[in-house]
């Protein structure tokens, strides 16, 4: 099914000179650390942790409503470390997910209302179903469909799947208009 | 989207006759057919791991039982495990000097085991290593060995491949013959012996409880193929298991259609023929509600995925009608095949052994093509195919940065092309479900498109021309459920204003029978000799309905003191609000043991229709509307005294509704009635008090409540 | 809907670090060294919430003191108490009525209101639990059908973490401040 | 030593024993399976998941087996299937739709270069080098004996009736529900484990005192079992104890596991009886259980005490211990068979196959002339 129109109150967002469009309703801590690319939507009451570590995403993200995006930590025998989060282009974050990987690639699908563990690494091309809870340093291998909880690999994604997310992400990001008023 | 989570609205045929969406689909260049995963084959590219996203040789990958050397499972999850340093200070209190080992273990994230948890003591890393060295070098004896070996004993068998089993079954040997096993077994191994004396069940076992923390699940024993050990101290780690990266030919004409990069961790291709890539795609942007027999506009988007410019043809889909010619061809394929084979083998004892063996004749012998089989796929809707074609403009990455309009200038038949940009076209089609569809039932509709594939790859020097195809494709659309014709009555009476058939204030409420979490009632039965409140709610199990219904629960003691009848309704089933009568009576805190009042199961909407209590523009998840929240107060003669219609999305105040009732709160003066004459009040309300108004009009009078 | 203004009844210990942004209602008293991240949301509905020291409360993280139904409208309000050292991870929400020390709730968890956290659980992530028990020592709850494992012993207290938070989070919020004295 | 040779070549071959509820998997020459998979596949069409041995129709099987195929190959073999042998163990009763559509699935579909049939009943003594014995095969669907005897399966002798790990479940299920009200539709998983966790094999006496109106004995203790994290149920002692009573209790034609084995036994040539009593193989996941030996032990004692059985004869009888894990003694038996050359001169080579279209079968008079 072709997308369709995704509509906003043109006063909730901001859009900035890369084509961002950031909710004035989220909770961006830090916000010198967070790097968006452009082209990246941050939906209403998401909350990305820069104040923990540099958080950076690719081009054309939608990080959706209420998901979170929170830099790892890792003990160390002298103290514990705040790691980036760095995320690829072309990347989809359901709403009520959190994230706490490491890396996210490029063309990644997370369903909504999933549990991204500390420090685990998805590779370019995976999708994550909805309510998925993957462990933490789990390492999710490209053309790889994980669900369940714990996430086990539940199925293969086509070869193209790269060219569907840069399709669905770009088809999102242009269908994410303003209210028109009539 | 639908790609990635939602189900597959489009499928296209492919040449083996399943039905896939575009992304699953292969396009061979070689012989302009389509393929998909399950005609053609399968080969193994590489081995890697997952965890470490190492790629691992194939032959190291079958030593190891196709599993990482270096990664583990948990056992009680089986999630990958992380490995864990423990800083231990060293053993001898003389050299505290020395800095502290480190000491490794294994550590399960998600559940939490660990290494330690089955007594597995620590690993230091110099013991790892030395572990390491060891197999190393055992590794090169091995090697150095087979070296050695190979050439000492260079025999015919190593240089050609031939075996002697080989070359026996080559001969045809008779099965019977005496096993050669026989001659070089060294000696019979000894039977077993059997035991008359068998375990008894332990006597604790009809004593102790039994701990289930401490018994492992079925999936944990076998996980442990070879012990399968009952209990949780017996949980070790098992070694990951490899995935793989696969590449895939084509069985007729042997060429691959898709061969991956080897890096592990890489999605490019070194040869990437998807039909994503190749074919137009179709994807379905809106239909108009399809009601059986009757026409609605469809649109559809076509997308150019090449760099060639291509033109799109309808044509009528016949299912009957056999793809004669792939039909033909794979048949000839196939005798061809099993001809190739035969001379194979039937050539083979004639040659002997003085001929190059099977395995140095061909790599690899030819496919077998898979059969196609006929579509399993009734098309139950017409679609009207269009006369004209249309043009799809060659894709171009720099037009998505190009935000000014678009400068083509192509002559559209307009009744077709609905709008275009860049290679995309928005076409329009009529498309009319079968009269005998019936209601709520899926609507496929098909066509076949034709496309030109413009081949890059030129076969002969001289043709530099890059040569055009023209390509059929059998394209398949889901367009969801038909709306049934009773919606289309009610949305008829909606859209007409025709509401002369609507039950009117003051008429009979009609003295319908129904379904009801009492059982099955009539209507008019039900209500006896007291008023009655007939309401409907959208849905089972959902928030606004839910404070409804509990509000009601709480007041239903007022209604019953007004002898009053409360009954509920909505299109769930009564399994549904038995259920969720439970949590009703949760979230109102109700003591009560019983539900007071009954819930109507109006499944298939036959009495919201009647009612007229349709929210057109709730829907379920099939598609059908949802009852609006409407109210309904019956007097004891079974008339309608009141109706409220809400939307769905609006819920009501069910103290008004008692308010209704009674139009007071309880102990305040009531209103008399504006069409009791003054005389007969005084006789009827003997302590009444008129309010003066300014008009003058005596008509605000009030009397105690009675 | 209270008398009181709000944070008049939010009694916070030194050391403590309670972001501005986090939603407190009813009567809450914090302990020392325990850090509330923006948009947790704490509601003392049914009573006062004491929670102790060293905790770790993370962004929409839910703790609810709500009494289930067949107990409420009872005469005297029963008072949540939250042990020490425990972890509440990002939108974990959490209605237990007594919850003891060292205990882990992992991301998108939930504890119904029948259930007695003892010490050292871990509620593995996304699992939910209603039914009413009293969960044992160093229990640990993990995977999508709640499975149930014991664990060696407790999970380690997330000290190291939480001194490197006090550290960060000044730099970029506004605290609350403490408004108790040392015990 | 041409045999540790074999035993240890690079080539191995897939030994595949597709059982009703288990698959195990594995290569030719080693001693335990990879892996034991689930028999059960997500349906392409209409993506739920489902159990092979449930098809509809044998085009149905066919494509359920491509796509189970595939997933032993590609997820757990690694191996390119195409011109590569393959061991298939099956028990002697598989039904010929079945075997059929598996040879075309592995011969047409994935185009493997021989495929070579043990019946599990016989390779499972390669194990224990034994030549005679009376094998109880109690699976998922049902319960099968056949006595071996000097390598030959008795086939005439066979016995089958539909106890299994089926029958227990669904008796576990109806004494579950009977004493849990509000719990109903429990899958099938969950009962599993509840059987393979809490449910053991009990002695006899125990058995019938618990099945008593008024029971002398205590049972043992109740489990309390969480289903997921808002329910429990109660799995009481008596339920722990007789939820494998159905192997044991006659049904309506006096029939059970312990007159299953001795009818077998009846038609068995008078001389080979007592050499199979006292050689007694028992396979299959179910016979698994705590208990189980000791209690068919006594069933078959007292059974040949009834005058059913009294002109046995039968003396003594003793069980075999296998080497090995009893639910994959079968696909144990066929690695070691695979392991020798009998792979290359008693396969069914895809050539015959294409050539003859036809696929050798006991059954069959036409298989069996040739034998002769």
């Amino acid at each position: 099914m072709e997308l369709r129109d995704i509509n906003y109150n043109k006063g909730e967002y901001v859009e900035t000179a890369s084509g961002n469009k950031v909710c004035r309703q989220t909770i961006l801590c830090g916000s010198q650390n967070i790097i968006l690319q452009g082209k990246v939507i941050v939906q209403s009451e998401a909350i990305i942790r820069g104040d923990l570590a540099n958080v950076k995403t690719g081009r054309y993200c939608i990080i959706s409503k209420e998901a979170v995006l929170r830099p790892p930590y890792k003990k160390f025998s002298k103290g514990v470390a705040f790691f980036p989060l760095n995320m690829g282009d072309h990347v989809f974050v359901g709403e009520r997910s959190v994230i706490n990987a490491a890396v996210v690639g490029n063309y990644v699908y997370i369903g909504k209302n999933c549990v991204i563990g500390r420090r685990c690494t998805l590779k370019d091309c995976c999708v994550i179903e909805d309510n998925t809870v993957l462990a933490p340093e789990t390492v999710v291998p490209p053309f790889a469909r994980y669900g369940g909880s714990p996430g086990v690999q539940v199925g293969d994604l086509p070869e193209c799947q790269a060219d569907v997310m840069v399709d669905f992400t770009r088809g999102y990001y242009q269908h994410f208009q303003p209210i028109k008023l009539i | 989207m639908s790609y990635i989570t939602g189900p597959d609205v489009v499928k296209y045929a492919c040449t083996c006759g399943l039905l896939k969406p575009i992304t699953h689909l292969y396009f061979c260049r070689y012989c302009t057919q389509i393929r998909c995963s399950f005609c053609v084959c399968h080969e193994i590219d590489s081995n890697f791991c997952g965890k470490c996203s190492e790629n691992i040789p194939s032959s190291e990958a079958k030593l190891k039982k196709n599993r990482c050397g270096n990664c583990y499972v948990c056992p009680s999850c089986q999630q990958d495990l992380s490995t864990r340093i423990a800083s231990k200070g060293s053993a001898n209190p003389e050299e505290a000097k020395s800095t502290p080992k480190k000491m490794y273990y294994l550590l399960c994230q998600f559940c939490r085991w660990s290494s330690r948890d089955v007594g597995i003591p620590d690993q230091s890393t110099e013991l790892l290593d030395s572990y390491k060295a060891i197999i190393l070098a055992s590794k090169k004896h091995q090697q150095d060995k087979d070296k050695k070996k190979r050439v000492k004993c260079l025999s015919y068998t190593d240089r050609t491949g031939v075996t002697t089993a080989a070359i026996r079954k080559r001969l045809g040997l008779p099965a019977d013959m005496t096993n050669p096993m026989l001659k070089n077994k060294p000696k019979d191994p000894d039977p077993a012996k059997a035991k008359s004396e068998v375990e008894e069940l332990p006597d604790s076992i009809f004593t102790e409880p039994l701990n289930l923390t401490e018994v492992m699940t079925i999936e944990q024993r076998l996980l442990q193929t070879e012990q399968q050990p009952t209990t949780v101290d017996k949980l070790f780690p098992v070694h990951k298991q490899l995935s793989i990266k696969r590449s895939l030919r084509c069985r007729s004409c042997e060429h691959n259609v898709s061969k991956p990069e080897y890096n592990p961790s890489s999605v490019k291709f070194k040869i990437q023929l998807f039909a994503y890539y190749i074919i137009p795609e179709i994807r379905i942007v809106t239909v108009e509600p399809l009601r059986a027999g009757k026409p609605s506009e469809l649109i559809i988007k076509f997308t150019n995925p090449t760099q060639h410019q291509t033109t799109i043809t309808f044509f009528e889909l016949n299912l009957n009608e056999v793809d004669s010619q792939v039909a033909e061809e794979v048949a000839e394929n196939f005798e061809q095949n099993l001809y190739l084979q035969e001379k194979q083998q039937l050539s083979l004892p004639s040659l002997g052994s003085l001929s190059q063996p099977n395995s140095l004749l061909s790599s690899r012998t030819p496919s077998i093509t898979v059969k196609p089989r006929p579509i399993e796929q009734e098309l139950n809707c017409k679609v009207e195919i269009p006369t004209s074609s249309f043009i799809l403009l060659p894709r171009d990455d720099a037009a998505e940065y190009d935000d000014s309009g678009d400068s083509h200038n192509i002559q559209d038949d307009p009744n077709l092309v609905k709008w275009r940009k860049s290679n995309k076209a928005f076409i329009r089609l009529a498309v009319t479900p079968n009269e005998d569809l019936p209601l709520n039932s899926e609507v496929v509709c098909g066509f076949v498109m034709q496309h030109i594939y413009t081949n890059t790859i030129t076969s002969k020097v001289e043709n530099k021309e890059p040569q055009q195809y023209n390509h059929k494709v059998k394209v398949f659309l889901n367009l969801g459920n038909s709306v049934g014709s009773f919606v289309a009555v009610v949305s008829r009476l909606f859209y007409q204003n025709n509401f002369e058939k609507m039950i009117n204030l003051g008429d009979v409420f009609p003295n319908f029978s129904a379904k009801t979490t009492i059982g099955d009632i009539k209507f008019h039965d039900w209500l006896n000799d007291s008023w009655g409140i007939l309401f409907s709610h959208p849905a089972d199990f959902t928030p606004v309905c839910t404070t409804e219904l509990a509000r009601l629960l709480k007041l239903h003691p007022e209604f019953a003191k007004r002898n009053t009848k409360v009954i509920a309704l909505s299109c769930d089933p009564v399994s549904q609000h038995l259920k969720w009568s439970n949590d009703i009576r949760v979230y109102a805190g109700y003591s009560g043991d019983a539900f007071p009042y009954p819930i109507i199961a109006d499944e298939d909407r036959e009495l919201a229709a009647e009612l007229h209590m349709i929210d057109l523009d709730e829907k379920d998840s099939v598609g059908l509307p949802l009852t609006a929240r409407a109210v309904f107060i019956i007097d004891p003669n079974k008339k309608l005294r009141l109706s409220i219609l809400y939307p769905a999305t609006t819920g009501r105040n069910f103290d008004c509704v008692t308010s209704i009732r009674s139009p007071h709160h309880p102990g305040e003066d009531v209103m008399v009635q504006p069409t009791v004459s003054d005389d007969e009040v005084k006789t009827l309300f003997p302590s009444l008090t008129v309010v003066a108004v300014p008009s003058g009009k005596n008509y605000l009078r009030k009397t105690p409540q009675p | 809907m209270f008398s009181l203004p709000g944070t008049r009844r939010i009694k916070i210990f030194p050391g403590a670090l309670v972001c501005e942004e986090s939603k407190l209602r009813g009567d809450i008293t914090i302990g020392t060294g325990t850090i509330v991240h923006p948009s947790a949301i704490i509601i003392a509905e049914a009573g006062p919430i004491i929670i102790g020291d060293w905790c770790l409360i993370e962004e929409q993280v839910k703790i609810v003191h709500r009494l289930p139904f067949d107990q409420q409208n009872n005469e005297n309000t029963p008072v949540l108490i939250i042990g020490s050292n425990n972890v509440f991870e990002v939108d974990a929400v959490v209605e237990a009525p007594k919850i003891g020390n060292n205990n882990v709730f992992e991301s998108k968890c939930f504890v119904g209101n029948k259930v007695t956290v003892s010490n050292g659980c871990t509620i593995g992530a996304g699992c939910r639990i209603t039914d009413e028990q009293i969960l044992p020592e160093n229990v640990i709850i993990f995977g999508s059908n709640c499975q149930m494992r014991e664990g060696l012993d407790r999970p380690g207290p997330q000290t190291l973490q939480m001194e490197t938070l006090a550290k960060m989070l000044p730099n970029y919020h506004h605290i609350k401040k403490p408004n108790m004295k040392k015990e | 030593m041409p045999i540790y040779e074999s035993l240890s070549s690079d080539k191995l071959s897939v030994v595949l024993d597709i059982g009703a509820a288990y698959t195990k998997f594995g290569f030719t020459g080693e001693f335990s399976p990879r892996s034991i998979i689930k028999s059960e596949v997500i349906c392409s069409k209409t993506k739920q998941l489902r159990k092979i041995w449930d098809f509809k129709s044998e085009e149905d099987l066919y494509d359920l087996l491509v796509d189970f195929i595939h997933i032993i190959f590609f997820k757990h073999a690694l191996l390119s299937p195409k011109d590569k042998p393959i061991i298939i163990v099956e028990s002697l009763l598989c039904p010929t739709a079945f075997r059929e559509t598996l040879a075309k699935v592995l011969f047409h579909h994935y185009e493997m270069s021989m495929m070579f049939i043990l019946p599990s009943h016989l390779v499972c003594l390669a194990s224990l080098a034994i030549d005679t014995a009376m094998v109880v095969d109690v699976g998922y669907k049902e319960a099968v004996v056949i006595p071996v005897c000097y390598s030959f399966p008795v086939v005439k002798a066979w016995q089958a009736l539909p106890i299994g790990g089926e029958a227990i479940h669904n008796n576990l299920r109806t004494l579950l529900n009977s004493n849990n009200t509000g719990i109903q539709d429990l899958p099938e998983s969950t009962i599993e484990n509840i059987k393979v966790r809490c449910c053991f094999v009990t002695k006899r006496f125990r058995a019938e005192q618990l099945g008593s109106a008024k029971p002398e004995i205590a049972a043992c203790p109740d489990v309390k079992y969480p289903i997921g994290g808002a329910e429990h149920i109660t799995v009481a002692g008596k339920v722990r104890e007789r939820a494998f009573e159905v192997l044991y209790e006659e049904d309506n034609d006096h029939l059970c596991l312990s007159t299953m084995i001795l009818d077998a036994l009846l038609q068995v040539d008078q001389d080979l009886r007592q050499k199979l009593m006292d050689n007694i193989v028992l396979i299959g996941g179910s016979v698994m259980v705590p208990g189980f030996k000791a209690r068919l032990k006594e069933e078959l004692e007292l059974q040949l005490k009834n005058n059913r059985y009294s002109n046995l004869n039968i003396k003594t009888v003793a069980f075999h211990s296998l080497p090995c894990k009893e639910n994959y003694a079968g696909f144990l038996g066929g690695a070691l068979y695979g392991a020798t050359e009998l792979l290359h001169m008693k396969s069914l080579t895809r050539e015959t196959y294409f050539k003859e279209n036809h696929l050798p079968d006991w059954v069959n008079f036409r298989d069996n002339v040739q034998c002769a």
